[in-house]
């Protein structure tokens, strides 16, 4: 019951903590682009004033319930799969889902956004959403070979096993120096599954109207704000916890996903973005290709 | 025209009500910050002002730090900037625009055109003052005026909504009868736009004596339904 | 004991005189027919009851390999007392008018049961020919042009066919000099060199003419459809299995050797493939069934190529199965006549007939528990036990076909159930005259089905005793004479040392 | 009579009452009680489905000299559930409003309600049987009573049926092969001669049986390259039909594979058998098969623009993760195999019935011609969200589980490539379900679909209750995964080890009651986020919609959901290149030029040359 009982409180907590950290990678990438282009960039609390403002919105339009339900699902999943990913010191139910329920569960937000944007009618949102599916059709598989050769190479799918192996024997069992080759795909995929320059053809403001987001205004957007912290929080974690070894402890942990993090949002904002079907072929090119190298040298 | 001339009346200004609960005073402050401090505005670019917005919001000028980001939908935006002449037709879609965005919501109008016509005041095809169809927040004028002016115009509404008193957006639910009467001038009595703005003035307790007149009767009688969608078991 | 020769020597008699009758007395002559039949039916069946052991008849008191016999074994009491019962429900009792018909159909009951019961091979030839004259009537009956046309080329390979067979026959009395088939069947080691082996492949062209063997069957399609439904009913169903029969009583009592069997192989397995796939092709249900039949007339021949007694077991069986389904389905063509897509709507206007047409397809598919499966069951177990390449590409072949089958019946049954045009529906309606006698072949098929267990044990008792060559010359010759029961003797040791 | 028997015969008579009475109004209540008498008798041996001994029928008959006997075991329990299960809904679906539409348009529904009752004796006929040759006997009837099944619709419906029928006879053979060859081996048609014969086969005998079974069975479940038939014989049944076919129908391949191949003629054969310069054994080999039935099918899927067709393609897909499961033959994977077997029958026929229901209303499946129903018919929505979730193997629903217990089998096993072709599998299914719902339910509603209402409860409370079992057994899969470990045990694997929330096993394990709770608990904060903070949000028409300042009107379609993956098909859709269907119009040109030819014969002139010719030459053969 003990246990029980630590394990609810460690999941309450994951979520509000990871939001936090999010919040901060939001304003990291928001700074990083803005250096980049030679300006100041927001204030610290900037991601925070977004949110709160779009939630203080006076007068707020839905389409219908499932319109509201998408948001829910969007927000709702990702507070989920935090509970999925150990950070230090707390695991949560990581043991109970492991790495192949992690990969899906992060499916569910993006799924539950699809629902509530179809629901809003505007083509401009559904063509986002047929972008959207076809690039997570596209990171998805060099994603999955990654997530395969992990799991394969530490005989678990137990994230908490994953990482345990990888902080024993320090740097040189990590996974991303066990499987250099993999760690490189994995980061392709993850750049991908961001949904930043050059894979934002999904979004393309100029031309569908930033598709998904086109009829969120007021809270609706203020909770895909929260899903984005979310989303970027879930994606470095989960590769450091893959290949850079986890969390030994609070600081390095931040170090690292903060790190991991920069490297595709750098990249990012030096690029136009790609066409579907090039990004299509692009994704299924070259981390694939390295994917299966990787692979190859992982099972032998 | 219609008969009375809003442009320069003041809101029924209901002074925002202290409540007893200082923490939800404080609250209350706390958004009025945060919408001060980040403004998602949709420019409208009608005419030329439209070019000085990018140098505004690149390096040199960079609104960002300011927390001001553009945005492309009328339902992320908080602030809709007319930059230019309006068009008859054009106006319909600022109307459109500017209904479809949520409260609290400003509008800036750029440029001399948006005050008065500017250079196209004889132009039987064009609208000369913006806010009898739409409240106007702050006008910057200027042929064009320089991302400097577009700035310091931009903080200068930041710092009215930091004390709740950008409230202009309100006027349009309560004076709606003398929009519609104006915009009805315009484009004739069969307009209507696929916004409910009745609906919401009620749903949000916005409405004003003057919300429902004549010309909202007009409307009423022509008016396609724009019911919601009921789910029906 | 002689009584059996009557089931022969009665509709012959009753073929010549009915003209005669029919002068004087136009009802009675009605009458004749069917009397004849069912006292045909009547011997055969108290035979068959009676039987316990086969018995050879010695006609005429000559004793074999002198005399005529008639051979009288469960297999051809069987048939000989199937050819009254088809013939009963086949008879033209709506013809008031003529006599030729039913004149011809006795003439037809009777050689047909010589055939069945005939013990030597000249007998056979005499009943052959006899029953070649009346087929040849018979489909030229309905005096169409076309009819005409057919049975002049029913005639002509009939003929042609005849000739080799005779041929044939007398080649084997130069080797044997003897023509009983027993006989024959002593000497079989005789007929082991070129000049028998030809005789046999002589004789089953010739006879397989009438047995629709490829490729002397190029009559079939004209001929039944050209003639009417229960003419064809009677030749596809009854006269080709007689012929079969033949075929079969030569192979077991002289030719056990591996080529005759693969003749009978070859020739069988080409049947199916060219009766299957131009079945596949054809416009008109008539053409259609017909290639069918000769489809299946192959499977009989692959069936009874098997060595041993699994190949007579799963020969019969299909040989029967065919017998009570092919003649049901070319009833169905009374009225469904022509193209395949005028049957639009068909099963609208009759819808018995449309589920018997079903239940005849389902069966002659093979699918289960309906009796053309389990035919097809021990043909396929037979091929698989035969185990030599030629026998499974047999079994790859019969398969194939029935694959064929399956689509163009069941192309052909949804035509029926689709929608018609309301003027072609009315023509298709089926007389209740046609359908309760396409019901007696359903209902012989609903029965062995339900009675599948038992019928299938008399099947392989049947079986048995007619692939048994020690026990047909046994039975042909009595054991007192010795120099013969040596030979049987001699013959019964090979068999246990093989 | 035992229990079994009981079973059987009250299946009997419940077809026989259906067919019967198929004009009567009532009937279609009848079979449906009749179905629930059936499930309650099933229920009565549900030891079988908790580790019990096999039951052994009364009734055994000998034909041709050939036993025959039935039997029921933890398997054959299992498969009987989702059938009878299956049939159930589809049954109560179809018996009440939903009949009288269908009668007024010239259906026929008691005949329906008999064919499904028809197929479901066969079905526990083919799933009782006890030796080979009274497995063929119920395969065959399970064939032919699906074909009834599939024609009723009348039209387009014939050819598919008759496409099927071709493709299902085929199958047969090779079946019946197989068991001939069987035969020859063994000397007789009983199981347990043939299990301990298995072993002294030779690697030839081994390839050619397990080649003719496999494709034999495997046309039945539409394995490649034999799938052609399935989509639209099963989208063009009638609609409950369809949901009980898509179930059940083609599952029937597996259950008999199972026995024969996996069972008595054993895998672990297989996988000693190397084909030639690869480096595949023959159950690689079938796996890459089992692997490629998923992708195709799935991504042919994504293509169709018809709902029906959609699922019924699906249904050839996910068959291949069954296969696939199963032949990891390690426990965690078999297990999956069989647990997708219930899950995907249980999203299948909640999917089915939901476009059913549609159908109902609207009278088009077709997916450019729907949108926006959500706000008509919100439950039918609801279910089929619950199935699409299932079907595309999200959490919490059931399909989630059994597809992840054959990742993690595939990840043990250590087989990257299969793993990927899964996961590709499992993608295309999220895109192109997510096509369904979003172009029947989401959306522009069409001015003609204003009216219609929720379809009536007769119809709803099946698919609500198909959907309750969909989450339920998502949500405690050791509930199902009881019945699956003795199916396993029957199958003579090893059972998996479960909990009710899934699996527990050192290196990764899966809690489906702590991961529902903690999903659920994230939407209930993602609800308390959307709810408690901000203003109430206005419901607004759909036409109060962005369209770059453009005036939207109700007469104007702007549902964009035609072509609906565009970019991704500007790059695949070269590669859909029909390949099977070109394979099978070359195959019906090859026999009908072949028939061609040979009716030459029978239009010749001198037919009699032929005899001459034929004596000649076998005289030749005999004297040359």
């Amino acid at each position: 019951m003990q246990v029980t009982l630590l394990t609810i409180m460690e999941v309450i907590l994951m979520p509000i903590v990871a939001f936090i950290i999010g919040l901060f990678m939001v304003l990291m990438m928001r700074k990083l682009a803005a250096r980049l282009q030679r300006r100041v960039g927001p204030p610290l609390f900037q991601p925070l004033f977004d949110i709160v403002k779009l939630y203080g919105k006076q007068t707020q339009i839905s389409h219908g319930m499932i319109h509201d339900i998408g948001i829910i699902m969007a927000v709702g999943g990702y507070v989920a799969a935090e509970a999925l990913l150990p950070v230090p010191g707390m695991d949560g139910i990581a043991a109970k889902g492991g790495l192949i329920t992690l990969a899906y569960l992060t499916m569910v937000p993006s799924l539950g956004l699809a629902l509530g944007v179809g629901q809003c009618a505007n083509p401009n949102g559904s063509i986002g959403i047929s972008r959207a599916l076809t690039s997570m059709l596209a990171y998805d598989i060099p994603f999955i070979i990654v997530i395969f050769g992990v799991a394969y190479q530490f005989s678990s799918t137990n994230l908490v096993d994953i990482i345990a192996t990888q902080q024993a024997g320090g740097f040189s069992t990590w996974g991303i120096s066990e499987m250099p080759v993999l760690a490189v795909a994995g980061l392709f995929a993850m750049h991908a599954s961001l949904g930043k320059q050059p894979f934002e053809i999904y979004i393309a403001p100029a031309e569908i109207a930033t598709g998904p987001m086109v009829e969120m205004g007021g809270k609706f957007l203020g909770g895909l704000f929260v899903m984005q912290s979310f989303q970027l929080y879930t994606a470095s974690v989960l590769y450091v916890s893959l290949f850079l070894g986890g969390g030994e402890n609070w600081i390095t942990f931040l170090l690292k996903s903060f790190g991991v993090l920069a490297i595709p949002v750098v990249i990012a904002y030096l690029f136009p973005r790609y066409r579907t079907d090039d990004l299509v072929r692009l994704v299924w090119k070259w981390p694939v290709m390295l994917a299966l190298i990787g692979i190859a040298f992982v099972m032998n | 025209m219609s008969n009375t001339d809003l442009s320069n009346i003041e809101v029924n200004q209901k002074p925002v009500a202290k409540r007893s609960n200082p923490f939800a005073n404080v609250f209350n402050e706390l958004v009025s910050f945060c919408r001060s401090r980040s403004m998602f505005m949709l420019h409208y670019c009608t005419g030329c002002g439209a070019i000085e917005l990018p140098p505004a919001m690149t390096s040199r000028f960079d609104m960002e730090r300011l927390g001001i980001q553009p945005m492309v939908t009328p339902r992320q935006a908080d602030i809709l900037l007319i930059t230019g002449y309006v068009s008859i037709k054009t106006l319909k879609r600022v109307i459109l625009t500017y209904e479809q965005m949520g409260a609290p919501k400003y509008v800036i109008g750029i440029c001399s055109c948006t005050v008065n016509g500017g250079m196209y005041w004889q132009s039987y095809a064009t609208a000369k003052k913006l806010d009898e169809y739409i409240p106007v927040d702050l006008y910057i004028a200027g042929c064009m005026p320089r991302p400097e002016a577009v700035i310091e115009g931009l903080q200068q509404l930041m710092a009215k909504i930091k004390t709740d008193e950008a409230n202009s957006w309100k006027k349009y639910y309560e004076h709606y009868d003398y929009y519609l009467g104006n915009q009805q001038h315009l484009f004739g009595n069969n307009w209507q736009t696929p916004t409910d703005i009745i609906g919401e003035a009620k749903t949000y307790q916005l409405e004003g004596p003057n919300t429902l007149g004549e010309h909202t009767k007009i409307l009423e009688s022509v008016q396609r339904p724009l019911e919601p969608l009921e789910m029906k078991l | 004991m002689n009584n059996i020769a009557f089931t022969v020597a009665l509709p012959l008699l009753a073929a010549f005189l009915l003209p005669i009758i029919s002068n004087s007395s136009k009802s009675a002559a009605r009458f004749i027919g069917p009397f004849v039949l069912l006292a045909m039916l009547g011997f055969s069946l108290a035979y068959f009851n009676m039987l316990e052991h086969p018995v050879a008849i010695a006609l005429g008191g000559f004793r074999p390999p002198l005399g005529i016999t008639f051979h009288l074994d469960n297999l051809s009491l069987l048939m000989a007392s199937i050819i009254p019962l088809i013939m009963l429900v086949l008879w033209p009792y709506a013809n008031i008018e003529g006599y030729r018909e039913e004149s011809l159909l006795l003439l037809l009951a009777g050689s047909a049961s010589g055939l069945a019961l005939s013990g030597d091979l000249f007998n056979i030839y005499v009943f052959y020919e006899l029953l070649s004259v009346a087929s040849f009537g018979l489909a030229a009956a309905n005096r169409t042009g076309a009819a005409f046309a057919a049975t002049f080329r029913y005639l002509v390979m009939s003929g042609l066919g005849t000739v080799l067979a005779l041929t044939g026959i007398g080649l084997i009395y130069t080797q044997t000099g003897t023509l009983n088939l027993a006989h024959i069947g002593l000497l079989a080691s005789q007929l082991n060199n070129p000049a028998g082996l030809s005789a046999f492949a002589l004789i089953v062209i010739g006879i397989g003419v009438k047995a629709e063997i490829f490729p002397v069957n190029g009559w079939v399609p004209e001929v039944y459809s050209t003639a009417s439904p229960r003419i064809s009913a009677l030749l596809a169903g009854l006269i080709s299995k007689l012929a079969v029969l033949v075929i079969v009583r030569l192979l077991v009592v002289a030719y056990q050797g591996p080529e005759a069997l693969t003749l009978l192989l070859v020739l069988g397995m080409l049947g199916i493939i060219w009766g299957e796939l131009s079945a596949w092709r054809s416009k008109d249900l008539k053409r259609m069934l017909s290639f069918s039949s000769i489809g299946q007339l192959g499977m009989v021949l692959v069936a009874f190529s098997i060595p041993g007694e699994a190949g007579m077991v799963a020969g019969i069986a299909m040989m029967l199965h065919h017998l009570v389904v092919k003649p049901g389905l070319f009833m169905l063509t009374e009225h469904w006549n022509g193209s395949l897509n005028k049957l639009a709507g068909a099963a609208k206007s009759s819808p018995l007939a449309a589920v018997l047409f079903m239940l005849f397809a389902l069966s002659l598919i093979g699918v289960p528990p309906f009796p053309g499966f389990w035919a097809k069951l021990l043909l396929v177990t037979g091929l698989v036990e035969a185990n030599t390449p030629l026998y499974l590409t047999a079994l790859a072949v019969l398969l194939s076909a029935t694959v064929i089958e399956a689509h163009y019946l069941m192309h052909t049954a949804i035509r029926m159930y689709s929608k018609g045009k309301k003027k072609q529906v009315k023509k298709l309606h089926q007389t209740p005259f046609t359908l309760t006698i396409i019901s007696v072949f359903a209902v012989v098929l609903i029965t062995a089905l339900i009675t599948m267990a038992p019928l299938g044990n008399k099947l392989q008792h049947i079986a048995a005793e007619s692939s048994d060559r020690a026990l047909y010359i046994n039975t042909t010759f009595a054991a007192r004479h010795t120099p013969v029961r040596k030979q049987i003797s001699l013959i019964k040791q090979q068999s246990k040392v093989q | 009579m035992n229990q079994l028997d009981t079973l059987l015969l009250i299946s009997l008579i419940t077809a026989l009452i259906s067919g019967l009475g198929r004009r009567h109004q009532l009937i279609g209540w009848a079979t449906a009680i009749l179905l629930t008498v059936q499930f309650l008798a099933l229920l009565s041996i549900s030891s079988l489905g908790y580790g019990g001994t096999v039951i052994e029928s009364a009734v055994n008959l000998t034909i041709l000299g050939q036993p025959l006997s039935w039997r029921f075991d933890g398997l054959s329990w299992f498969f009987a559930l989702i059938t009878i299960g299956a049939a159930m809904a589809s049954s109560f679906f179809a018996a009440g409003i939903w009949a009288k539409k269908y009668k007024k348009h010239g259906g026929n529904p008691g005949l329906l309600q008999f064919a499904m009752s028809l197929n479901v004796f066969t079905m526990l006929v083919l799933l009782a049987s006890g030796d080979l040759l009274s497995l063929f006997i119920g395969w065959e009837l399970v064939s032919w009573a699906s074909l009834l099944l599939m024609v009723l619709a009348g039209g387009i419906a014939t050819q598919w049926g008759l496409r099927y029928i071709v493709y299902a006879t085929a199958g047969a053979m090779s079946i019946l092969a197989g068991i001939g060859i069987i035969y020859h081996l063994t000397g007789s048609f009983a199981y347990a001669d043939l299990a301990a014969a298995a072993s002294t086969f030779s690697t030839t005998h081994v390839v050619v049986l397990s080649l003719l079974f496999i494709a034999g069975f495997g046309v039945k479940m539409g394995l490649l390259p034999f799938h052609l038939w399935q989509a639209g014989a099963y989208a063009e049944t009638p609609g409950p039909g369809s949901a009980f076919l898509g179930a059940i129908s083609s599952r029937m391949g597996l259950y008999a594979m199972l026995i024969v191949v996996f069972q008595l003629i054993g895998l672990g054969k297989m996988i000693a058998v190397e084909i030639p310069f690869t480096f595949l054994s023959l159950r690689d080999l079938l796996m890459w098969v089992a692997a490629f039935t998923i992708i195709f099918p799935t991504y042919t899927a994504l293509r169709q623009n018809d709902a029906r067709y959609l699922l019924a393609w699906h249904g050839i897909g996910q068959g291949g993760y069954m296969m696939m499961g199963l032949l990891l033959l390690d426990p965690v994977g078999s297990a999956g195999g069989l647990l997708h077997v219930f899950n995907y029958a249980t999203n299948q026929a909640a999917l089915f019935l939901a476009i059913t229901a549609v159908v109902y209303r609207t009278h088009t499946a077709d997916l450019n011609r729907l949108g926006g129903l959500v706000n008509r018919m919100p439950l039918t929505f609801l279910v089929l969200l619950v199935g699409i979730i299932g079907l595309a193997g999200i959490p919490p629903m059931n399909g989630f589980v059994s597809k992840w217990l054959i990742y993690r089998s595939l990840i043990i096993e250590g087989m990257p490539l299969l793993f990927v072709a899964t996961v590709i599998g499992t993608l295309g299914t999220i895109l192109s379900v997510y096509k369904l719902i979003h172009n029947t339910f989401l959306g522009q509603l069409r001015l003609e679909h204003e009216h219609i209402r929720e379809v009536p409860w007769s119809m709803l409370a099946p698919m609500l209750v198909v959907a309750t079992i969909i989450f339920i057994t998502g949500f405690m899969p050791g509930l199902v995964l009881d019945w699956v470990a003795s199916a396993q045990a029957a199958l003579g694997f090893t059972p998996l080890a479960y909990t009710l929330g899934g699996v527990e096993t050192a290196r990764g394990s899966l809690d489906m009651i702590w991961l529902c709770g903690v999903l659920f608990g994230g939407f209930g904060v993602g609800a308390l986020l959307f709810y408690g903070g901000g203003n109430k949000a206005k419901r607004v028409h759909q036409l109060d919609n962005y369209a770059g300042g453009h005036f939207l009107t109700a007469d104007t379609r702007y549902h964009y959901s035609n072509n609906f993956y565009a970019g991704l098909m500007h790059h695949i859709g070269g590669w859909y290149r029909g390949t099977f269907k070109w394979l099978e119009s070359s195959l019906i040109s090859i026999v009908s030029l072949l028939s061609g030819l040979t009716q030459i014969l029978f239009h010749s002139y001198h037919p009699a040359l032929f005899l001459l010719i034929t004596a000649t030459l076998s005289l030749y053969f005999f004297i040359g």
